[in-house]
């Protein structure tokens, strides 16, 4: 059980480190991918079938894949690999100790802080329990978010779209 | 050191990762990169307490995640046309050159 | 399932299977023993499926073209496809110096195991299911969601400009048609009340009037999202006429350019894995898994019955393969967003009035049938000549 | 509606799956090494040398190394070196013949040219076209003995032609047999003056297109060779100076002669 975090949580954060760290955006886009995909086994490994494949789906299905659609369409050298000059030195310290602190104030809250024993039992979300939150206390929120998607979605257009006047025969 | 005492160490770690990539990095597309490591970060979390929380019996960590996802999806569409936005006016995307508010 | 009959031996060959191994093998190690045994039987079954698809392809091509095909290696070409493992193996290895040598060797190997894993929640037969998941079609379209990332990787690592131009078409394509196929598979998961595959099969069992069937397929709104579905999964699996990234023609074979040799041949094998699950897929949502179309006709063991639809699938893809030229980029998204979105969302409404109606019955279950009919056809007629305005009917001057 | 046409497209090729099977018309593949494909007559593939006769194909052979092929050939594969000595041909006249006749295949490119500019009809276009061989510089290089295939060979691949052919050495045969009687009644009235008087006669004849060729062998080699037995000095006298004399007028007599055959065979 335990092995088995231990390896999730290596790829995880592994890969999470290595995407910050890389000089190459394609690799960055890739290695975080594999990152949300430790963290979907992090979520099976909790029992969380749902949200696991949801968020593989999500994530490594549509957000990887527009992540990847905005490094090759924002390239600065058409032929050439997709360089980041690395940050500079003061920068890069600055990032790092406000990193540190801030993981060292939560590794002292988590620490400290006592939590119960968990229960004998894991949880069990069946798909229809699930289901029938989402319909029934939850049902405001899905209809919230439904909306806010919507709103993303033409904002996205919106803001995307290329100017119509620039060439008509482009135009959508 | 229980086990949801590791998951939460693991997520604030991934949480941290994320705030130090977010902030040294100055392309804008690993900003945001790093912006959703955080959220994911916090999804850990609310699958970590669901599972080892006092009270299991409701779906509620799971049906907060996917509320969660959907969001971090519209924030990453939404960013992303930005970013493409930003890559049209000024031909670049680093952080640094977007200083103007008028376009 | 409405079978009052003792299922025949053959139908519990794979419960009595079961049943042996676990005499066999200690408990401890079952679960260890079954899933392996589980895998090797999908690798051993679909491989051996996969080579002689790719002969069927050849064949049925070839007759379609007026020629014979293989027929060479072997009585009917039927060594054809280890000749071809053979030369496919043989062959130098070449990577490209400027490539990105990691993915380069990475692309292909997560794409066959990507594919091959969405093999697992496919229900084979009544007592055939490689993994009972309560999630299953989640599940199977996470998989088939991740492959996506494989393409991207083959054509951003052969540093070639038309890989590159593959892996966005992969990219534009596979994100559109993501949409419509996992639109049309909410009707059928609303219907079952399940996102079990084992469920969704069950939900489909018993026939009316004994010999139709209760498969989705043959309702109006299963009909329509069964055709939505199937154009979906023909893009999903890059499939002609909708194989733009690997178009040989303009794009050089596009993400394949730059492999050669075995790693060409685990290209090969995903794709048509990743054709076969998405029939399988198709299969059990909408042509009842499973389930023998007639009652009588139940004596067949279900897994004989559930490949006969599959290959019954396949075959149409070759079909459509061997028919249909290839789309431009602009008209294969704009199919995707202006045709099949919009259907497949109108659909969803059809079958909430289908699943708000079960209770109507003698002469409303005949209205019930129409309005559904209509709220079927309408849109497709109506979007359909919208979106073929002006384009459509075509006059081909030097054709009949 | 739209849709329409991807079920008229599916039909028709569900016709043409299903038509394969049955209809021959449809179906029109021959499997070619079982099944060899009936060439049309006129096909024609790489130069082959005729033999008269079919058990000695070596000593009939029709050509007499004058080599016009060997120039003329425009991808130069064609090789040839005379003989030192005479043999007889097939109507017993003497006659060089080609101790070496060398095609390289692997360069040859069928244009037939051999064929026209050969005035003693002994170069042919034959119907092969699956040579192969492992070596591509001495597998593809045919010689003498390769090259040489008997006069009926070159029927059954040709018949029309070759009974053109045939019909036009007779006839020459014949001409020049007359002639040679008609020369051997002058040579026994007037011996001295026969020989110069036939050679003129021949040179104008020659532009007559049907005769071309007749005329062109007359002066050379069929006289002689008719009275190579009878009357040996005075012809053999005759036949070296008139043995090169072809050669230069042959280009401008070709054209007609060459085109005779091909014209009247298709």
């Amino acid at each position: 059980m335990t092995v088995v975090l231990a390896i999730i949580a290596l790829v995880l954060l592994g890969s999470a480190a290595a995407a910050m760290l890389s000089r190459n955006l394609v690799h960055s886009a890739l290695l975080l991918a594999v990152s949300w995909l430790g963290t979907a086994a992090f979520y099976l490994w909790a029992g969380a079938d749902f949200a696991a494949f949801a968020q593989v789906i999500v994530y490594v299905g549509a957000v990887s894949m527009v992540v990847l659609f905005a490094v090759l369409l924002t390239r600065q050298n058409p032929v050439g690999d997709v360089q980041v000059e690395p940050a500079s030195r003061v920068r890069l310290t600055a990032a790092l100790s406000v990193g540190a602190c801030v993981a060292a104030v939560l590794f002292a809250a988590v620490v400290s802080s006592d939590f119960r024993p968990a229960p004998a039992q894991a949880p069990t979300a069946t798909v229809k329990q699930i289901g029938l939150e989402l319909m029934g206390p939850y049902g405001a929120a899905l209809l919230i978010v439904g909306v806010l998607l919507t709103v993303a979605l033409l904002g996205a257009i919106v803001l995307a779209a290329s100017e119509p006047k620039r060439n008509p025969e482009d135009a959508p | 050191m229980t086990p949801l005492h590791l998951c939460l160490l693991i997520s604030s770690a991934l949480f941290c990762i994320g705030l130090a990539g977010a902030l040294a990095r100055s392309n804008t597309i690993l900003v945001l990169l790093g912006i959703e490591l955080m959220l994911n970060a916090a999804n850990l979390n609310f699958i970590a307490f669901w599972r080892f929380g006092p009270s299991p019996a409701h779906a509620t960590g799971v049906i907060f995640v996917i509320f969660s996802i959907a969001i971090a999806a519209a924030e990453a569409a939404v960013g992303l046309a930005l970013i493409i936005a930003l890559y049209r006016h000024q031909r670049n995307i680093r952080l640094q050159d977007a200083v103007q508010l008028k376009g | 399932m409405i079978s009052a009959a003792p299922e025949s031996f053959l139908e519990r060959l794979p419960l009595l299977a079961g049943d042996l191994i676990a005499r066999v093998v200690p408990a401890p190690l079952l679960w260890f023993v079954t899933s392996l045994i589980a895998i090797v039987a999908i690798l051993a079954i679909f491989g051996l499926l996969f080579a002689f698809l790719t002969l069927a392809e050849r064949k049925i091509l070839g007759r379609i073209q007026n020629r014979p095909g293989p027929n060479r290696t072997g009585y009917f070409g039927l060594l054809q496809p280890f000749a071809d493992g053979i030369k496919m193996l043989i062959k130098e290895d070449i990577v490209p110096r400027d490539a990105d040598q990691v993915l380069h060797y990475l692309a292909p190997v997560v794409l066959v195991s990507l594919a091959l894993m969405t093999f697992a929640v496919l229900p084979f037969g009544r007592h055939l299911v490689p993994v009972e998941l309560d999630t299953a079609v989640l599940y199977f379209f996470a998989a088939g969601a991740a492959t996506e990332l494989a393409v991207f990787m083959a054509g951003w690592a052969s540093h070639n400009k038309y890989s590159l131009l593959a892996a966005m078409r992969a990219l534009a394509q596979l994100i559109s048609y993501e949409l419509p196929l996992l639109l049309s598979v909410v009707p059928v998961v609303m219907l079952a009340g399940t996102l079990s595959t084992t469920g969704i099969v069950a939900a489909q069992g018993g026939w009316k009037f004994g010999f139709i069937p209760h498969w989705y397929v043959f309702t109006p709104w299963g009909f329509a999202g069964f055709l939505i579905f199937f154009t979906a999964a023909l893009a999903e699996s890059n499939r002609s006429p909708f194989d733009l990234p690997e178009a040989e023609s303009e794009l050089i074979a596009g993400h394949l350019t730059e492999y050669s040799g075995f790693k060409y041949a685990l290209f090969f094998m995903a794709e048509y894995f990743g054709m076969t699950a998405l029939c399988g897929m198709g299969v059990t949502l909408f042509l009842g898994g499973w389930q023998a179309p007639c009652a009588f006709l139940e004596v067949i063991p279900s897994y004989l019955w559930f490949f006969a639809k599959l290959l019954t699938l396949l075959v149409l893809f070759m079909w459509i393969r061997g028919t249909l030229p290839r789309l431009r980029i602009d008209q294969l998204t704009r199919f995707a967003w202006k045709f099949l979105v919009p259907l497949a969302l109108i659909n969803l409404g059809t079958v909430a009035f289908w699943h708000l109606t079960v209770g109507w019955g003698g002469a409303l279950q005949l209205a019930r049938w129409a309005l559904a009919l209509v709220f079927v056809i309408v849109p497709f007629v109506l979007i359909g000549r919208r979106l073929s305005a002006g384009v459509a009917p075509r006059t081909y001057r030097y054709a009949p | 509606m739209l849709g329409s046409g991807i079920i008229q497209g599916l039909a028709v090729t569900a016709k043409n799956f299903v038509g394969s099977f049955h209809d021959p018309a449809r179906y029109t593949t021959q499997e070619y090494p079982e099944v060899l494909p009936t060439l049309p007559e006129n096909y024609r593939n790489f130069p082959f040398l005729v033999t008269e006769n079919a058990t000695d194909p070596m000593g009939t052979m029709r050509c007499v190394a004058c080599q016009i092929c060997e120039k003329e050939c425009p991808p130069q594969c064609i090789y040839i070196e005379k003989s030192k000595d005479k043999k007889p041909d097939a109507n017993g006249k003497m006659q060089l013949y080609p101790a070496v006749f060398d095609i390289d295949t692997s360069v040859c490119m069928s244009c037939q040219i051999c064929v026209e500019v050969c005035p003693f009809d002994a170069i042919k276009m034959d119907q092969v076209f699956a040579i192969a061989a492992t070596d591509r510089f001495t597998g593809l290089l045919l010689d003498r003995a390769q090259l040489a295939k008997p006069n009926s060979y070159y029927h059954t691949i040709h018949p029309t032609e070759a009974t053109e052919v045939d019909a036009r050495l007779a006839e020459e045969k014949r001409i020049a047999e007359e002639k040679a009687k008609a020369a051997a009644a002058a040579k026994a009235a007037a011996p001295a003056k026969a020989l110069p008087g036939d050679l003129s006669r021949d040179a104008g004849r020659a532009t007559d297109p049907g005769l071309a060729k007749a005329s062109n062998r007359v002066p050379g080699q069929t006289p002689a060779g008719q009275q190579a037995g009878t009357v040996p000095s005075p012809s053999n006298a005759a036949g070296a100076p008139a043995g090169p004399a072809p050669k230069p007028t042959s280009p401008t007599m070709k054209p007609p002669g060459a085109g005779g055959p091909a014209a009247s065979g298709s």
